[in-house]
Formats: C-alpha cells, structure tokens, sequence
C-alpha cells in the first residue's frame, strides 16, 4: 500500500515544488505556468482533450499495427535470405534516420490531399517501424543453438524452422519491440499531425501547436498532459501484455 | 556403415578436445561409448551427427537429414511448447498431420513414463522428466542413426533399467544403428554390443570391448560370469587410461 | 555564467540582440543592412542578430531575458501577446503591408480570393487563427476547405483544384523555378487585411529604462531598410548570406524585388518605413474581435506605442 | 562474394528502376527526381553536405551519450528501488511521447539563446532516452531465475546482486536498445536541430528543410541520402558491437 | 538442528508434487534422498535452502544467508564469468579480497579436477566438467548446510569416487550438515549417515534406513556384507513403492 503510494507522493512532491517555485520567482506563465494553471485549463479542456487523445490514439494504434506487420514482414524475409537481409538492414536505418518532415510532402502527395488521415498513419508507422524491425531481427536469430541443431538434424525447411523455432524464439525481443514501438507510434502521430494534418483535424498536435502559438502555455501543457496519459497507459498495456507473453513463453 | 568417424580431431581455441579417434558404426549395432568426464564423447557424438565438422580426419554418413535422432547431455526442449508438442515437433516437421503426431508423441511419453504430463512446459518438469520428454522425442522419428549423450544420467536405477529396456525393444523393431554414452559401465555392457572405452585428455580409444553374448540379451544376463567379466574388463581400461594421465 | 558570456559590447555602446522569426533572408534585409552600414553603431548601438527558426519563440525569448527585442511577424502575435498579459509591446512595423498571399492555379477560374470558396486551401497551422480568421469572415470560407501548409509546395502542385498560402517574396518564385509554373498570386493586403508585418517588440522594462536605445533601433532599421530597399543591398546581402549558407544571391534579388513592387515594407510611401497608425490598429483589433480571436473588452492599446514609431 | 554483391546488385536495380521510371513518366523533379539528379546534387554539394553530416553526427553522438548515462542510470534507480520504479516509468512514457518540437522553446529558453548546441543535444538525447532505458529495465529483470536463487543464497545486498547479476544479463537487451537509440539519436538531432538550431547550428536539419521549401527535392534527397549513410553506418558500428559483445557474453 | 522439514507439502498449479513430507537435519548430519524421478526430492532442496515456501506444513531453518550453498540439478552458472569467476563469485559477495578469493577458487576448482581451465566460460566445458565448477562453488564457501541436487550425476564412477570422498574430507573438516540426492544407491549408501527413501508421486518417506557404520568410512568398507545389505534394504524399499505405484 504505501508502495503504491509512493509515486503519487513523488508527484505531488514535484507538483508542489513547481507550484512554489512559479509563485516565488513569479515566472510569468506563458514561460512556465504553475500546476495550478495547468489543472484549471485541464479541467477547462477536457472534453476537447478526451476527443483529442482519442483521435491521436486511433491513429496511432493503426500506424502500430501496420508498423508492426511491416516490419514482422521485412525481419521474416530478412531471416528467410541473408541476402534480403543485406539489402533491407540499410534501408530500414535509413528509414528510421529520416526524418518525418522531409517525407512528408511526397507522403502528403501520395495520400492525396483529402485524405490526411491516411498520411498520418503512414509517417506515424514509419516512426514506429524500426524498433519492432530491428527486435524481430535480433530475436530470429536468438533461438538456442542447441535447438537450431535438432532442427538441422529433423531437416527442416527455412519457412517450418521459421514458424516453428525462430519466431517463438524471437517473442521476447518482439515484446520489447513493440513496447518502445508504442510510445514512438503516438509520438509519430502527433508530429505527423504537425507536418501531414488536415489543418482543421482534431488531434492533440493541434492543440499544442494551437496554444504554443498564441503562448497559451498551460493549455499546451495540459495537451502534453493528455498526451503523457494516452502514453503512460498505452505502455501499461504492453507491459502488461509483455509479462503476460513472457510468462506464456517460459511456460511458469 | 552408416557412420564412421576416420581419425578424427577436433580443438577448441588451440586445446585438443578429441582426438586422433576412430569409429565405426555398422547397421544395427549398439556401441557404448565410456570415458572420463571432458574426453570428447559429446563431441563425437556432434561429430557424428553432422552438426560439427572435425579438424582433421574425416566423418562419413550415410543417413539423410530427418534420419538421424539425438539426445543432448541437457533436455534442449523449446520452452514455449508443451512436453507433447515438444515430442510431436519431428513428426510433424516430417509432414505427419497434427493430429497422428500428437497421438503418436503421447504413446511416446506414455512409454517414458510421463502419461498424464503431456500439456506441462519443460519449466514444470523436473530434471529427469524433461531428460525423459527429450529421449521420447527422439525414440518417437523412428531414425536410422540415433545418437544419446547420457540420457539416463538424471534417472533412478529403476526407472533407467526400465528404460534401457525399452531402447532395446524400439532397437528391435526399427534396428536403429545406436551411439550412446554413459557413465554406467554395468549400463554400457548391458546395452551395447561394444563397449568403446575413451582416454582423457583428447580421446582416444583405450579399449573396445565385444558383447560377450548376442542382442537381444538373454534373461538374466546380468548375473552372468561373462557379463561381469566385460564390465571388469571396461572398468579396468578406464581406471587404468586415467591413472596413465 | 550569463553575464560572462554576453557579447562584450563596443566601447560605450549599448549591446542589444534583435531575435528575428525565421533564418536569414531578403524579408530581414533592412535589418542585416543597418548593421552592414553601420546604422546602429552610429547611434551607440552594438547590434546582434539571432536567427529564428521554427522552434523559436521570439515572445518567450524576450520574456525571459534571452533577447532585448524581437521581430513580431503580424499583427495576430502581437494581440495575442497582449491578451495573455505578456509585458511587451510593438514599437514600429517595418512592413505596412503583410506578405501574405494565397495562390492558385492558372486557368483553374480562380481570378480573385473570392473565387477560392469552396476549394481545399493549404494552410499553416498558425495561419488557422490569424489571417484565415478574416478570410473566413470576409469571404465566407468555411473550414471544410483547410488542409495542412507544411511549407513544401509540392503537394500544391500535385494537384490543380488546389490553393495554397504564401509569402509573396518566396513561394511564387519557387514555384516558378522550381514548378515551373506561372501560378495566380493574390497579396491580402490589396484585398484589405489590416496585418501589420515585420514589426519590433520591446518588453515594457526596456521601453522604461532605455527608451532612447529603443527609438535609436527604430531610426537605425528604417534607414537600414531604406537603404536596403533603394540602394546598394550588397552589405546586407552578404551579412544574409553569411548567417545563412542555404540562401542563394537570385532568391535575394527576387524577393528584394518584390518587396519592392508591391509596396510591402513602404506601402509606396518612403517616409511610412516603421510607422504604425491608432487606426491601423483599431481597425484590425475590431475585425479579429468580432470574428472571436479576442474578447472585446481587450485592451488592445497595451499591445503597442506610437511613442517610438516614425 | 556474390552474396556480398547481392545488395549492391539490389540497391543498383532499383536505382535503373527508378531512373527510368522517372524517364519514361516524366515525373516532375520536385516530385521525385531521378536518381540521376540526385547524384549532380550530391556531386554538387558534397563538401557542404560532409561537414553537415559531421556536425549532425557531433550532436547525435553526444546526445547518445547523455541518453545511455541518464538512461542506465535511471533504469538503475529503477531496479534497486520497486517504488523508483513506478514513480520513473511513466516519467519516462511521458518523455518518449513528448514531441520535441513542443518542448523546444523551454529548452531552447534553458539553454540559452547562444547555445543552440546544447539545446540540440539535450533534445536528442530525450529521443534517444526510451529505447535504453526500456532495454535497461527489461534487462534487468532478466536474469536467470536460479542465478537469482543462488544470489539469495549467497545473501548479496541490492547493489552487489546489481552489479554482478543484473548489469551483465541485461547485456543482450542493453546493445539491443542502443541499437535502436543510435538511429533515434540521429533523427533526433536532425529534428532538434530543425526547432532549436537557432541560425548558427550547421548540420543536415537545415539544409533539408530549405531544401524541400524551395521544391528542390534532388538537393533534398541528396541530404537525406548523407543522413542515410550517416545512420547505417552508426548502425553498422553498433550491430558488429551487439555481436561482439554478445560473443563475449555468450562466452563462445 | 540445522533444518527441518515438518509436514510439507507443496503442489504447483494444483498438482501435488511434494509430501506430506517430514525431514530433519541434525547439525553435522549426511542425509542421502533417494527416490523415484519426478518425486519432489529437488523440491525438498529448495524447500531446505528456504527458496520456496511450502503450501503446508513448515519449514525450520538456523543458517544465516551465506552459510548455505547449493548444487542445483542443472550446473546454474554465470555464462559471462569464467570458471574461476564463477567459484570466487560467493567468496567476493561474502568480503574477501578478489586475490584472495581467485586464490582460493582457484585451488578448489583444482580440487574437482579442473586445474588449468580456470579461464574457461561455461559454454566451452563439458556437461561433466560444468557441474563440478558448480560443486567447487558450492564447497568453496565452507558452509553449515550443504545441499547437492545429484551432484555426481554426469560424472564417470571414477571421478564420481574421488568426489565424493572429496565431498567427505570437507565434511570432516567443517561439518556441514549435507543433504544430497543421489540415483546411485551405493554411493547413498557410502556418504550418508542415513538414507531417506522417498515414494514416486508427491513424495512421501518411505524409509529411513541409518548407515552401518560411522563416519567417516573404515577402509573397505564398500566390500563389507553391512554395506550390502543396506543397499539391499534401501534398493528394496524403492523397488516396492514403484510397484506400489
Ligand atoms: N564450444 C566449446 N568451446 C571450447 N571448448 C569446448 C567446447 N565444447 C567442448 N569443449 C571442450 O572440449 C572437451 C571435450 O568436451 P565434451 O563435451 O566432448 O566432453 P565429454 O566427454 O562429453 O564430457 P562430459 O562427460 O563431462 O560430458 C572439453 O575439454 C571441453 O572443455
Ligand atoms: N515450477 C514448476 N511448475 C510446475 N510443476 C513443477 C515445477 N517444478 C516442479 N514441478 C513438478 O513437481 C514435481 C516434483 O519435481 P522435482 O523437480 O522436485 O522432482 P525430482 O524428485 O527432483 O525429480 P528428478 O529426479 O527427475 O529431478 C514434478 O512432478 C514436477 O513436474
Ligand atoms: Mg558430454
Ligand atoms: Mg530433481
């Protein structure tokens, strides 16, 4: 109990911190609103906020999973051939150095003007593609030695000693995958939101880009709030879904 | 011949592991392989089984993949699948459907002593279960060339006598060319129809001992002068190989 | 640590950092010129220039001490300066007309922003609540119509229906260049947007303190501009150029071109460089107001002074 | 050999691919220009674009660093203390999902107006933070359960059981998740460098931005290409490390 | 009493594997647990080194952390420490030098026989050779309670002989009160000063049967008919609670 306590205690340690410290050095608030002001636009917003969030997330939830068969795709041929593997390494590094700004007009083209949303989904996968590529990549070829020989000796076929031996293998470097992928996949939306949105659309990037422009700092950081929930509670999920898998894959 | 290892060496690092050694394996026969703990026997076993190419000399088979069965020193069982779809794996690499397979693999456990354990993951078995899920998974692809490192080590006398018995009876039927490696001399002389003692150090052949009697073994055999004869013979070479060392 | 690291200042003169709202460019050139030619330094000032870019925030620089004065880019900034009490105020507006324009097409049948109702528009997401505002209120365009300006043209020019924002000084020559097409350009300002553009923000503390280095910035930039506008751009060039290493001489020339011919930083009358009019003012609070950017007890006022403008 | 010809042979195909692609359709450059034009480009600019690259490398280099000390470090916090734990994971989601470009202007405010670096660096290094720190407390969560047992025994305090337990068997998911930061310190440069580089910053950032407003997109990619190489090459040093030091790990 | 097992049961997943079980260990005590694989004997262990808490019954112990040391049934070392690392590993955890401790690793690895492989890491030994780095990491530490999961299992009977005496000569320095299991009768028979026989399934006692003679063992004493016949009498009560089952 007072274990679960204690985080809440560290917040609220930081929060009245924060809150003393603006009063004090009375920051003025389009530098640093005080958690007060923050509540209050919270407690303003949020209805907006809720539809906000609930945007970025479909979109990145969608951006995931197309992230995450890409990229489960690509890692399988890569394991199929080294060569495909040769040939894709570089192209994924450099896909995940690009940055989403600079390919966003060519995705905007490709999308087609009136489909905005396709766009965001597409920049937001891209963002999360390689840390589920290069996991799956580490993970197929994890699998134990010794049980790779049995499957040499059984003459296994690539695709059979795929299935069966290296993707089991790979579940716990593809958990950690995607647990990173998800905090990138709503990060990858927002910033698609930015640089790809349909201007009107209704997402948290708006609302921060919006309340950063006319220096309404605490309604922005209200938005990074909603933002660090939808976040936090994404990444409970898959950690959830991770101790779960893990605990399914060693069998206790 | 089905296999046959010609002066083989094998060095790990620059450290002899094996070596000069030679074996050869003739169909249906039953060869024991004893020796010191770290002389090579696993080794030759991997030799033989193709899973690692010697140094020097040369190995030579005549089994096509999916024809060769091994058993480890360690369970290597794939911890995600249960103790049935661990003996079922082979069988169903080899294009039986799902269904025969997993019927098949239960009578193979059944056979090892598991019946009733079939859905436990290799982490909720103890150590001599998972050996015996290993040895069930082997014995159950019927192989040409089947190869055990020590797969009753962790076993009770009584249970490994049991099964020891059921090897010869699936030898029996299937005439599988047979290497196994034990620390039981009693166990070597039982089973095998040569027992191949091995050196210290990097192995060589110290002694290789004929059955005294033709497999299948005649009721009783144990107690027999021979029998006891063979196993003061293998004993002999072997405390002798490691006094030399 | 701060103080250690300020630029020492020339002997006597007063050390003053100017934040401008985006990288070195033509749109800046009185500015870089006043420098080239020596204007503040004539005056007791030893000038910086600190290039902005897109994640700088001129308001938040000047608000914490960062910067003594900064380039407001319209008149929407500095209102909404204003509105959240930020103690700063514009002190001179060094272009009368805002750049800003929309373009479309040739031959699509768009020969004025009116005929642009009902068509996709790319729009900035800053332009959402400012200039967009008072199209929508004096055109009657709806936000169906808004899609994302993430300043490349390309995907204006992947597709025909489409019309996109601008700055008169960078986007058509661009798309001339580049596109090679000779697209519909339509300044705002002709059509009667009251924006003010390019103006100088002081925080109330140094308009209190120092008033006297203020009005000499002011005099300093309108002859820079004058000078940049009407006579040898050179010097500034070169100093653009040197902050800048993506900027080329023909962008500069063309875009010096064009503040030119249409009046933007004059409004076609020399002795207007940086003056700013209660009118003006008036005028666009009033407009904004009534379309909801502002409360309309705002007290616009505070959001600027004709104390220092010319 | 040829398997190492393989994905040049790939890479040269489906530049021909794309050339005459963009021949025979007569794509307008600013689109995509050929491969043709990217070459002049880069043939063009090559010194530029190499001392930006040496820049953007500086920075994700630094940020790296400051990301893999801040993130071990917490991830050790993490593991010696449940309730640091709890209170740090989802400070640590928060800080994955917070777009750069909305915390810029407080950084850039912190930082100083005459030092952009530092800003660049503290805002890549916030990019490249979740990946080690996730791959970090997984890590250390992954030690052999009787290795654990065995440390009961031996009665080895919290610190000792870190240092000589969990630290080493974290080491698999520790290079794995620095593998992945490498790229993300990379791109975070390049965006930090797009919102916080104010003028007198000089990496890839810039160059591309401008670049894809003024519809040069050969220029363009160009840059992109040199950021490409930058991160595989970054991503070729980590991966023969991975393999490296899992063989130490692995002892064979 | 150094340990004691009153009444325990444990059962995984409602499944009994242990007891109602009963065991105490008197301080200086050999106890040898025999018994049928798959019967809880490695649960026992674990039970004793208080690293499980039974569902019932209860589990008394009197050694403070770092005076008990374990042989799991698998050789459970550290695959990024050498050998000697892995032995001095308990001895640096308890405050001795890193010279000190290397030393004295160092000796007992030479003790098991694997002198001049200090430097190896687990996955270049043989299965043979990894469980007796296990053991001299357990014997190095000079425990009050020693318990050895088969600790001799992959070990040919000759170096098996000279461990085990080995195992003694520590006894008859320190003490320790040792529980060991073992599938060797006669080797149960030799170290302990009392075999418990323990039924398959959830493991019950099914004999206690006290050693002939005291320890240590008078010269000989393998060949003594005392000797037989408590390995008849332990060999016996096995025999009957497998075919009870
Ligand atoms: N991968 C490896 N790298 C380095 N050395 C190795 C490797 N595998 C085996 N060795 C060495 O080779 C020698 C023979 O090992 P092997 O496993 O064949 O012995 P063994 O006869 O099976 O012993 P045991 O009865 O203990 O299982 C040993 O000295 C061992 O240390
Ligand atoms: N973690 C676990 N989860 C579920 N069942 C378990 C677990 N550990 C052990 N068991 C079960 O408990 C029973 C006793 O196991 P234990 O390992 O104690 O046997 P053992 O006597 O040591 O056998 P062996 O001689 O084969 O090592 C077995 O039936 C085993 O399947
Ligand atoms: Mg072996
Ligand atoms: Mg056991």
């Amino acid at each position: 109990m007072a274990a679960a306590l204690a985080p809440i205690v560290l917040i609220a340690a930081l929060l009245g911190a924060w809150e003393i410290a603006c009063r004090a050095l009375s920051v003025p608030s389009y530098v640093l609103p005080p958690p007060s002001a923050v509540g209050e636009a919270l407690a303003a917003d949020w209805k907006g906020l809720l539809a906000s969030a609930w945007n970025t997330l479909a979109m990145a939830l969608q951006a995931l999973v197309v992230a995450s068969l890409a990229a489960q795709l690509a890692a399988l041929g890569a394991a199929l051939s080294p060569t495909v593997h040769r040939a894709l390494r570089p192209l994924a590094v450099a896909l995940q150095v690009t940055p989403v700004i600079a390919i966003a007009p060519l995705v905007n083209i490709w999308a087609g003007i009136d489909h905005p949303e396709r766009a965001i989904v597409a920049l937001a996968a891209v963002v999360a593609f390689f840390p589920i590529f290069s996991g799956a990549v580490t993970g197929l070829r994890s699998a134990d030695p010794d049980l790779e020989r049995l499957f040499d000796l059984y003459g296994a076929g690539r695709g059979a000693r795929l299935l069966r031996l290296r993707l089991p293998s790979a579940l716990p470097f593809l958990l950690e995958g995607h647990k990173v992928a998800a905090g990138l996949a709503i990060v990858g939306a927002v910033v698609a939101e930015f640089v790809a949105g349909s201007g009107s659309a209704q997402g948290l990037a708006w609302r921060i880009l919006d309340a950063s422009h006319r220096l309404q700092t605490a309604r922005m950081l209200a938005a990074l709030l909603a933002l660090g929930l939808l976040g936090a509670a994404l990444y409970a999920l898959f950690e959830a879904l991770e101790r779960a898998g893990l605990k399914w894959w060693r069998g206790r | 011949m089905i296999a046959e290892l010609d002066e083989v060496e094998v060095s790990y690092g620059g450290r002899a592991a094996l070596g000069p050694f030679s074996l050869s394996l003739a169909a249906g026969e039953i060869v024991a392989l004893v020796g010191p703990s770290g002389c090579g026997k696993s080794t030759a076993l991997r030799l033989l089984a193709g899973l690692e190419a010697p140094q020097r000399g040369e190995v030579r088979r005549d089994a096509a993949p999916g024809e060769t069965a091994v058993v480890f020193q360690a369970p290597t069982l794939a911890p995600w699948l249960s103790a049935a779809a661990n003996v079922a794996l082979p069988l169903e690499l080899s294009g039986l459907t799902r269904r025969e397979a997993r019927e098949r693999a239960a009578s193979a456990l059944a056979r090892v002593g598991l019946a009733g354990r079939e859905a436990a993951r290799p982490a909720q078995l103890s150590g001599g279960m998972a050996m015996r899920v290993s040895l069930a998974r082997a014995l159950v692809t019927s192989p040409r060339l089947l190869l055990l490192d020590e797969p009753f080590a962790a076993l009770d006398e009584i249970t490994r006598r049991a099964l020891a018995d059921d090897v010869l009876a699936l030898w029996r039927e299937a005439g599988p060319a047979t290497v196994f490696v034990t620390h039981n001399v009693e166990e070597a002389v039982y089973m095998a129809s040569r027992v191949v003692v091995m050196s210290p150090g990097p192995g060589r052949t110290l002694a290789d001992v004929a059955s005294p009697a033709a497999l299948p073994r005649p009721p009783g055999f144990r107690t027999t002068p021979e029998f006891r004869e063979s196993v003061e013979q293998v004993s002999a070479a072997l405390a002798q190989g490691m006094a030399a060392a | 640590q701060q103080e250690a690291e300020a630029p020492k200042a020339a002997e006597g003169q007063t050390p003053i950092r100017f934040a401008t709202d985006w990288r070195a460019q033509a749109e800046h050139g009185g500015f870089y010129q006043a420098v080239a030619t020596g204007e503040y330094a004539k005056r007791g000032l030893d000038v910086r220039i600190v290039q902005g870019g897109p994640g700088v925030n001129v308001p938040q620089l000047l608000a914490a001490g960062q910067v003594d004065l900064g380039m407001g880019s319209n008149s929407f900034i500095v209102l909404n300066l204003a509105k959240e009490d930020v103690p700063v105020k514009a002190v001179a507006a060094f272009m009368q007309k805002d750049p800003q324009v929309l373009i479309a097409h040739e031959g699509t049948g768009v020969n004025s922003i009116a005929d642009l109702k009902g068509r996709p528009i790319l729009l900035s997401d800053a332009s959402i609540n400012a200039f967009w505002v008072w199209l929508k209120a004096k055109y009657g365009f709806t936000d169906d119509q808004v899609r994302k300006y993430a300043f490349s043209p390309a995907p204006f020019l992947a597709d025909k229906r489409v019309a996109q924002q601008g700055y008169v000084t960078s986007e058509p020559y661009t798309l001339q260049k580049e596109g090679g097409i000779n697209p519909k350009v339509m300044l705002l300002a002709d059509e009667g947007y009251p924006s003010y553009a390019t103006m100088v923000l002081a925080t109330d503390k140094l308009i209190a303190d120092n008033p006297q280095a203020v009005k000499a910035f002011v005099e300093a930039s309108a002859a820079g501009w004058r000078s940049y506008l009407y006579g040898d751009p050179a010097p500034g060039n070169a100093l653009i150029l040197k902050d800048n290493p993506e900027m080329t001489q023909d962008i500069l020339d063309q875009a010096r071109e064009k503040l030119k011919s249409y009046g933007i930083v004059d409004g076609g009358d020399q002795a207007a460089i940086g003056r700013m009019s209660d009118e003006r003012w008036a005028e666009f609070f009033n407009m904004a107001a009534k379309e909801g950017v502002y409360p309309p007890d705002l007290d616009y006022r505070k959001a600027y002074t004709l104390q220092f403008a010319p």
